[in-house]
């Protein structure tokens, strides 16, 4: 099953990320089909020209599936959270 | 072992204390402290926000610490980062780590703050001094940093 | 940069304070602290006592630690000895090293304590539980340690 | 001008060197010819068999001229004192 199926997928967006989306989380039902981190940001571009520019960079841009670093051709299937964001600068 | 992410400033003397009290199988402790400095780029700044994402952030660190253990024979370690709204010169964050002998001690603390720096999800914003604020970019040195350790990563996909 | 050798215990925070109070220029700060283990070749030790040679001490150290200045960008180091008669678990050395970046404060002060491991004119005796004192052997290990840095002794002559 | 021309020669003795010779300190008269601090342990091995003793291992004695580690092959011309101690164990 995927995570389209009518269950509300969390989206979580840090730093420029959320301040270029104008938010800091969301609950999406993403539609069948949407199988990948990169088909979810694919997605994500096409809502609005806000999503366009946040994820313009896509390349520089990170995501974590439920608080786990992953890689754009990780599956999303079953996830509860998704969260996009800059490369880490902490410590 | 612990992690903790707070907005309060840390006490070395007392971490180290808490952790190493009353014992005696120690006989290194390592600490290192990050603290803000007051430029960025050349020009002065005035205030640094850290953010991060709860939870996973936890989750991360304690992955790297866990990792850390396994791979040197330490007695003890601790991880602590701030959070919220800091002045140069102030702590950002605290690694403690504690063994028999000191090259353990020594390695395990830098392999944290190079694994935290590339893999812990905070993000740090510096404010100049006319208000304007600059996302900090994340350093290609870290990377190299992390890389040299050539291990699996922590935790379960590479970037 | 300072050296001392004292009797008294020292306080972490209170060092690293002293050290790096109301400047901006410092990014990263390590500490190392080794302490008194409980056990010596597996039976437990009652104290130990440190020996030094009062003056040449001071003079190695001071070149130990100006050496790492040549070779690493540092805003300030401290080291701290103590001598006397200790207990397990008490402070024996303090080392901080404090730079605008964490790679050479972690690596001036692993530098230090390998250097000042081989070349400090100081000696432990342990005590066991029957009062017997043991002079304790230099490590091997030690010299190794040293020799992984390459480099001319800090000193005038090798051994 | 050797150290030997009636200037006498301050030497320190530290940890179990000091425990074998019986004295953390003396200031001896060196005679002619102790150029070397190989002549020098040679010189106080003949003064008497607590000296024998502490330097029976004179492979793992080290020594110091004027608080400066040197080989058994330094000189001690002009030297004021000479130290003699085990391998190092602080830290």
């Amino acid at each position: 099953m995927t995570a389209g199926h009518g269950t509300p997928l969390k989206i979580l967006y840090f730093a420029w990320v959320r301040e270029k989306t104008g938010r800091a989380s969301e609950d999406v039902v993403v539609p069948q089909g949407i199988e990948t981190v990169g088909d979810l940001v694919a997605w994500l571009k096409a809502r609005g020209p806000e999503f366009e520019a946040a994820f313009a960079r896509s390349d520089v841009i990170r995501a974590a599936v439920d608080q786990t670093h992953v890689k754009p051709t990780s599956l999303i299937t079953g996830a509860r959270e998704v969260a996009f964001f800059p490369p880490v600068t902490g410590g | 072992m612990a992690v903790r992410v707070q907005e309060a400033d840390f006490d070395l003397s007392a971490e180290v204390c808490a952790l190493s009290a009353s014992r005696t199988d120690i006989g290194a402790i390592v600490t290192f402290t990050g603290t803000v400095r007051g430029t960025a780029h050349g020009s002065p700044i005035a205030s640094m926000s850290l953010e991060h994402y709860p939870g996973m952030t936890e989750a991360e660190l304690g992955r790297v610490e866990a990792e850390a253990h396994r791979r040197w024979p330490l007695e003890a370690s601790l991880i602590v980062h701030r959070v919220g709204t800091l002045a140069p010169g102030d702590n950002i964050v605290l690694v403690v780590t504690a063994s028999a002998h000191r090259h353990a001690a020594f390695e395990a603390a830098e392999f944290l703050m190079d694994y935290l720096k590339t893999r812990a999800p905070f993000w740090k914003k510096e404010t100049d001094a006319s208000g304007v604020g600059h996302w900090v970019d994340a350093r290609e040195a870290d990377t190299t940093a992390e890389a040299r350790w050539q291990i699996n990563a922590p935790s379960k996909a590479a970037e």
